[in-house]
C-alpha cells in the first residue's frame, strides 16, 4: 500500500511534465490538424543550447531554462515556416514527412554542436529528500510539480484570456470560419508553434533537470512521450493532454515498479494501442470525426 | 565491382523492400509508421530458420515473408476501423511493442560450440548462411535485386489488375469506393498482408546481408524513413520509393559528400522539395508525362490499347 | 444608376489547373440586395471565397468602394467591412452561442459596443438568446444558420456576403431567413446573395446575375425575365444549348 | 560472356538457396576487438584478434576489412570499409576508423581470401 502510494506520487510528478509536452503537441495539432514530428527535436534544440551554455560557460539553471525555452520556440518557428506554412491545404503527408526531414536536420545540427553522447544538465534544486512518515519526496521533484502546474496555469491564461488565445481557439475549432471572422490564421499558426514549442521546451527543461543529463535521444523521447500522452488524453484537447500525461506517468511508474524498465515502455505503448483500438478519441475526447485533414487521400 | 559499391547497392536493395511496403499502404490511403515491425519480424524469422534450424535460405525467406504477412494481418484486424493519424499512431505503437518484445526475446542454441540466436538487446549475430554456402557479396546482391525486380513486377501487375484499381480507389475516396461495391475491409487486409510480406522478405534479406540484427535496428527511425522514401521519390509509381532510397542511401549516405553535415543538407533539401512537389519527384503527373513522351517516341499499335476497356 | 459598393471585373480563380472562375464581371449596388443564381459547379461559392480572400484570385480585380481587395488577407478584408456567411453554416461547434458571437467581433475592441451588438442580435434572433450558453454544434440547422448570420453581423459589415443561406433548411426556416435578409437590407446593409432557391431569391433581390461554368451569362432585374425563364436558364443552362 | 557469368552465378545461388552446403566445411571466425580513441576527434584505433572459433588457432593469410554501421540508423552511416593491417602476432590486425558520431556502432569485420566470413561486433564509442 505504502509502495503503491509512493509510486503513484512519483508517477504524478513525471506525469506533469508529460502533460506539458502533450499540451504543446496538442496545440500544434489543433491548428494544423496534422502531426509535427519535429516537435521533440525542436525541444532538443533548446535543450542543447541550454546544455551548451551550461557546459561552456557554467550558466545557472535560470539562464539555462530561458535558453531552452527560447531555443525551442525559435526551432518551432523554423519548422512552421519550412514544413507547414508553405504547404497548401491537404498536403498532410508531405508536411509530416517534411517535419521528419527537419527532425533529422535539427538532430544532426545539435550533434555537431555537442558531439558527445551524454552531457550533464544543471539540477533544479539540491537537497536531501524530505521524509513524511514512510514516504519520501525529492525537493527538485516537488519544485518541478509546482513549476509544471504554474506553466499549466499560464498556458491556460494565454488560451482563454488573450486575443491570441481566442484566435488560437477559433482556428482550432474551424479554420475557415476563423478566417471569416477576421483572425489572421497564418500569424496564429506561427504563434501556436512558438508557444507550443516553448511550453514543450520548459517541460523538457524540467525533465532534464531531474535526470541531470542529456543525450541525442532526447528529441525522439519528447516526441514519443508527448504523442502518447496526447493520444491517450484525446487529440486536440488541452485538459485531455494533462490527463493523458498524468495517466501515462502513473501507469509507467507502476509498470516499472512491478516488472521493470522494459515493461515501462511496453506498457506505455500497449496503453496507447488499446486506447486507439478501443477508444480512438482518447480517454477524454470524442470519437474522431471523419477528418480528412490527416490522410494521404487528400494530398 | 568495388566491395563498397556492392555493399551500398545491397543496402539500397534491401531497404527498398520496406519502402515499397510503406508505399503499398500509401496507395490505399493509409499512412503506416510501423512497417519496420514486419521488416524486423521477417528478419528474425528468416535468421532463426537458417542459422538455428538449418533451413535453406529460400525457405527462410519464405518464412520471413509469411511471418511478416501474418503479423500484418494480426495487427490489421484491430486497427481496421482506424484511419489517418489514428491508424498511423496505432501502427507505431504496435511496432514499438514488437521492438521491446524482441528486446526481451532470448532463444539460443549451440551451433558449432557457439551460442547462436536472439539474445535480447545484445542482438542476434552469426547469421552466416551466405558465408557458409560461399555465396559471394556480388552474388548475394544479384539475389536481392532479382527478388526486388520480382516484387516490382508483381506490383506493376498489381497496379494494372482489378485489385490494384480497387486499392487506388480506396486510397482516393473510401466512401466512393464503397458505393462502387468494393469490399473495403477485405481489400485493406489484402494490402496489409502484401505490405507485411514485402517487408518480411526485405527483413530476411537484411539479416543475411549484415549477419547481425538487433531490436534497435527496427525502431521508428526506419519506419519513418520508409514512409519518407515514397514521398521523396514520388507516389506515382512503385519506382518512386526506390528513387527515394537511392537518393538517400546511395547519393548522400554512401558518398562522403557532406559527411557530418549530410542530414543538415538532406533534411533541408527534402523539406524544400516537398514544398514544390508534395507528392514527390515521380508524382502522378510526372509519370503521365514520361508515359506520353515514351509513347510518342515509341508509338504502339493503337489496337493494343483496347485491353484497358473491360 | 446608384453607387456601387462592390465591383468585380475580369476575376479568374483556379484550383490547381482547373479554372473555376473564367473572368467574372459584376457589381453590387450600395444598399441593395444583389443575387447570384446558377447551377451547381458554376463557381458561385468560389466567387464568394475569392471575394472573402480565402481563395487567391489569379487575375482580375475586386473593388470595395474603389479599394482593391485582391491580395488582402481574409482578416484584412473583414476589417474593410466585408463579412461572409459561408455555405454549410460554418460555426465554431465546440463553443457556445455567445462565444460564437464574440468571435464575430474578433477584430473589434469596443467592449461596450460589442455587448450592445450581442444584445441586438438576441433581439433580432430570439432563439439565440434562449440557446446562449449551448454549444453551437448542438443547434439545429436553422439555428446554426441564424448564428452564422448573427456572427457575420457582429463585425458590423457594410457588405454582407451570403452563400446559400437556405440550403438544407425546412421551408418555414427558409422564409424566416429571407425575412431577416429583407430586414437587414432595410436597415442599410448591402447584401450579395448566392442562392439555389430562385423563387425566394427573386422576391428579395433588386438585381440578379446568372452564372454558368465560371462566367456571368445574364444580368437583370427580377421583373425583366419571367421567373420560370430564370429558373430554366439558371439550372438547366441555355448558353451551350446550340453546341453540337 | 557476361551473360554466362551472370547465369552461372544465378544458378549457383539457386542451388545454394535450396540445398545448403554442410556447415562443417567452413572455418568459423571469431574476433576480439578493442578500440582506443586517438588524438583525432572521432577517430579510433582498433586492435583485432582473429581466431578459428573451433580450434582457437589464429586466422592468418586472410584479408580483413572493417566497416561500421549504426544499428539505430540502418544504412544511414554506411562508412567506407578500411583494410586492416596484420600486426604483431599471427591473427592480430589493426585498423583506424573514422566515425561520424559517438554512440553504439556495429563493426563489420569482413574476412576474405583463404576463407570468407563476416563477424559483427557491437561496440560503444565515446565517453561513456
Amino acid at each position: 500500500m505504502i509502495d503503491f502510494v509512493q509510486t503513484t506520487v512519483d508517477g504524478v510528478m513525471v506525469g506533469c511534465s508529460y502533460g506539458l509536452l502533450a499540451i504543446g503537441f496538442t496545440l500544434i495539432f489543433g491548428v494544423i490538424r496534422r502531426l509535427n514530428l519535429s516537435y521533440g527535436p525542436s525541444i532538443m534544440v533548446g535543450a542543447y543550447l541550454g546544455t551548451f551554455l551550461y557546459v561552456q560557460f557554467g550558466a545557472g539553471p535560470l539562464l539555462v531554462a530561458v535558453a531552452v525555452v527560447a531555443g525551442a520556440a525559435i526551432a518551432g518557428i523554423y519548422v512552421e515556416r519550412l514544413c507547414f506554412a508553405p504547404m497548401k491545404g491537404g498536403a498532410g503527408v508531405a508536411s509530416m514527412v517534411s517535419s521528419f526531414a527537419i527532425w533529422m536536420q535539427l538532430e544532426q545540427a545539435m550533434i555537431l554542436l555537442l558531439p558527445r553522447h551524454t552531457y550533464a544538465f544543471p539540477a533544479l534544486a539540491t537537497g536531501a529528500p524530505w521524509e513524511f512518515g514512510p514516504f519520501t519526496l525529492r525537493p527538485d521533484q516537488l519544485l518541478m510539480l509546482i513549476l509544471a502546474i504554474a506553466t499549466g496555469i499560464i498556458v491556460n491564461t494565454i488560451i482563454y484570456r488573450t486575443r491570441f488565445g481566442t484566435g488560437l481557439r477559433l482556428v482550432t475549432s474551424n479554420q475557415i470560419a476563423a478566417h471569416l471572422v477576421g483572425v489572421n490564421v497564418r500569424n496564429v499558426m506561427l504563434g501556436a508553434f512558438a508557444l507550443a514549442s516553448a511550453v514543450g521546451g520548459f517541460a523538457g527543461f524540467l525533465v532534464l533537470a531531474i535526470d541531470q543529463q542529456v543525450t541525442p535521444m532526447f528529441g525522439m523521447w519528447a516526441t514519443i512521450k508527448g504523442l502518447i500522452a496526447m493520444m491517450i488524453g484525446g487529440l486536440g484537447s488541452v485538459p485531455g493532454a494533462i490527463a493523458g500525461g498524468l495517466v501515462l506517468g502513473v501507469i509507467e511508474a507502476h509498470a516499472q515498479g512491478l516488472v521493470g524498465p522494459q515493461a515501462r515502455d511496453l506498457t506505455a505503448y500497449l496503453l496507447l494501442f488499446l486506447c486507439l483500438v478501443l477508444r480512438p478519441g482518447g480517454l477524454f475526447g470524442k470519437a474522431p470525426e471523419a477528418d480528412g485533414a490527416f490522410s494521404s487521400r487528400s494530398t | 565491382m568495388d566491395d563498397h559499391v556492392v555493399s551500398v547497392l545491397s543496402n539500397i536493395g534491401v531497404i527498398s523492400f520496406v519502402a515499397l511496403s510503406a508505399y503499398l499502404l500509401l496507395l490505399t490511403g493509409e499512412i503506416s509508421f510501423g512497417q519496420q515491425a514486419f521488416f524486423g519480424i521477417g528478419a528474425y524469422a528468416a535468421a532463426i530458420a537458417t542459422a538455428m534450424w538449418g533451413w535453406p535460405l529460400a525457405a527462410g525467406l519464405m518464412l520471413g515473408a509469411l511471418a511478416g504477412a501474418s503479423s500484418a494481418l494480426l495487427v490489421g484486424l484491430p486497427t481496421l476501423r482506424l484511419h489517418g493519424l489514428y491508424f498511423a499512431v496505432a501502427t507505431l505503437a504496435f511496432a514499438e511493442m514488437i521492438r521491446i518484445l524482441l528486446e526481451l526475446f532470448h532463444y539460443q542454441v549451440a551451433v558449432d560450440g557457439e551460442l547462436v540466436g536472439p539474445n535480447g538487446t545484445d542482438g542476434f549475430g552469426g547469421i552466416r548462411y551466405v558465408f557458409q554456402n560461399k555465396i559471394g557479396a556480388f552474388e548475394y546482391m544479384l539475389l536481392i535485386y532479382t527478388l526486388l525486380a520480382t516484387a516490382l513486377a508483381g506490383l506493376w501487375l498489381l497496379e494494372r489488375s482489378r485489385l490494384g484499381v480497387a486499392f487506388r480507389m480506396i486510397g482516393g475516396d473510401e466512401t466512393l469506393a464503397k458505393t462502387s461495391g468494393i469490399a473495403i475491409t477485405r481489400h485493406r487486409m489484402i494490402a496489409a498482408a502484401l505490405a507485411g510480406a514485402l517487408a518480411g522478405i526485405g527483413g530476411g534479406l537484411y539479416a543475411h546481408l549484415t549477419t547481425y540484427i538487433e531490436p534497435r535496428i527496427f525502431d521508428i527511425m526506419l519506419g519513418v524513413h520508409a514512409l519518407a522514401y515514397g514521398l521523396i521519390g514520388g507516389l506515382g509509381t512503385a519506382l518512386g520509393p526506390l528513387l527515394g532510397v537511392l537518393i538517400d542511401i546511395g547519393l548522400l549516405g554512401s558518398t562522403r559528400l557532406f559527411s557530418g553535415y549530410r542530414m543538415i543538407v538532406f533534411g533541408g533539401l527534402v523539406a524544400v522539395l516537398l514544398i514544390f512537389r508534395p507528392r514527390g519527384l515521380l508524382n502522378e503527373e510526372m509519370v503521365h508525362r514520361i508515359g506520353s513522351f515514351w509513347r510518342r517516341v515509341w508509338p504502339t499499335d493503337p489496337s493494343q490499347k483496347s485491353h484497358g476497356k473491360t | 444608376m446608384s453607387a456601387e459598393i462592390l465591383k468585380v471585373s475580369g476575376l479568374a480563380t483556379s484550383y490547381g489547373k482547373i479554372e473555376a472562375l473564367k473572368g467574372v464581371d459584376l457589381r453590387v449596388e450600395s444598399g441593395k440586395v444583389t443575387c447570384l443564381l446558377g447551377p451547381n459547379g458554376a463557381g458561385k461559392t468560389t466567387l464568394m471565397m475569392t471575394i472573402a480572400g480565402i481563395l487567391q484570385a489569379r487575375r482580375g480585380s475586386i473593388l470595395l468602394e474603389g479599394k482593391q481587395l485582391v491580395g488582402l488577407s481574409p482578416a484584412n478584408i473583414v476589417t474593410q467591412g466585408v463579412a461572409l456567411v459561408p455555405e454549410n453554416r460554418l460555426v465554431f461547434p465546440q463553443m457556445s452561442v455567445r462565444e460564437n458571437l464574440l468571435a464575430g467581433a474578433y477584430q473589434r475592441n469596443d467592449k461596450v459596443g460589442i455587448a450592445g451588438d450581442i444584445e441586438r442580435m438576441y433581439t433580432r434572433f430570439p432563439r439565440l438568446r434562449e440557446r446562449s450558453e449551448q454549444l453551437a454544434g448542438t443547434l439545429s440547422g436553422g439555428e446554426q444558420q441564424m448564428l452564422a448570420v448573427a456572427r457575420a453581423l457582429m463585425s458590423r459589415p457594410r457588405l454582407l456576403l451570403m452563400d446559400e443561406p437556405s440550403l438544407g433548411l425546412a421551408p418555414m426556416v427558409v422564409a424566416d431567413i429571407f425575412r431577416i435578409i429583407s430586414e437587414l437590407n432595410r436597415d442599410g446593409t448591402s447584401i450579395f446573395l448566392v442562392e439555389q432557391n430562385a423563387h425566394m431569391a427573386l422576391q428579395v433581390a433588386h438585381h440578379f446575375y446568372l452564372m454558368e461554368q465560371g462566367k456571368v451569362t445574364f444580368d437583370g432585374t427580377p421583373g425583366e425575365l419571367a421567373e420560370d425563364e430564370v429558373i430554366q436558364r439558371a439550372y438547366l443552362g441555355t448558353s451551350r444549348r446550340s453546341d453540337p | 560472356m557476361k551473360k554466362t557469368a551472370m547465369l552461372s552465378a544465378a544458378a549457383f545461388i539457386g542451388i545454394n538457396l535450396v540445398f545448403p552446403a554442410a556447415a562443417a566445411q567452413n572455418i568459423r571466425a571469431k574476433a576480439d576487438v578493442v578500440c582506443e580513441p586517438t588524438k583525432e576527434n572521432l577517430t579510433y584505433d582498433c586492435k583485432i584478434k582473429l581466431v578459428d572459433a573451433r580450434t582457437n588457432a589464429p586466422l592468418t593469410g586472410v584479408t580483413l576489412t572493417v566497416g561500421a554501421d549504426m544499428p539505430s540508423m540502418p544504412g544511414v552511416h554506411n562508412l567506407r570499409s578500411v583494410i586492416a593491417q596484420a600486426q604483431g602476432d599471427p591473427g592480430n590486425y589493426r585498423a583506424i576508423l573514422e566515425l561520424e558520431m559517438t554512440g553504439v556502432w556495429a563493426l563489420r569485420l569482413d574476412i576474405t581470401g583463404a576463407t570468407r566470413d563476416r563477424v559483427v561486433k557491437v561496440l560503444r564509442f565515446g565517453d561513456d
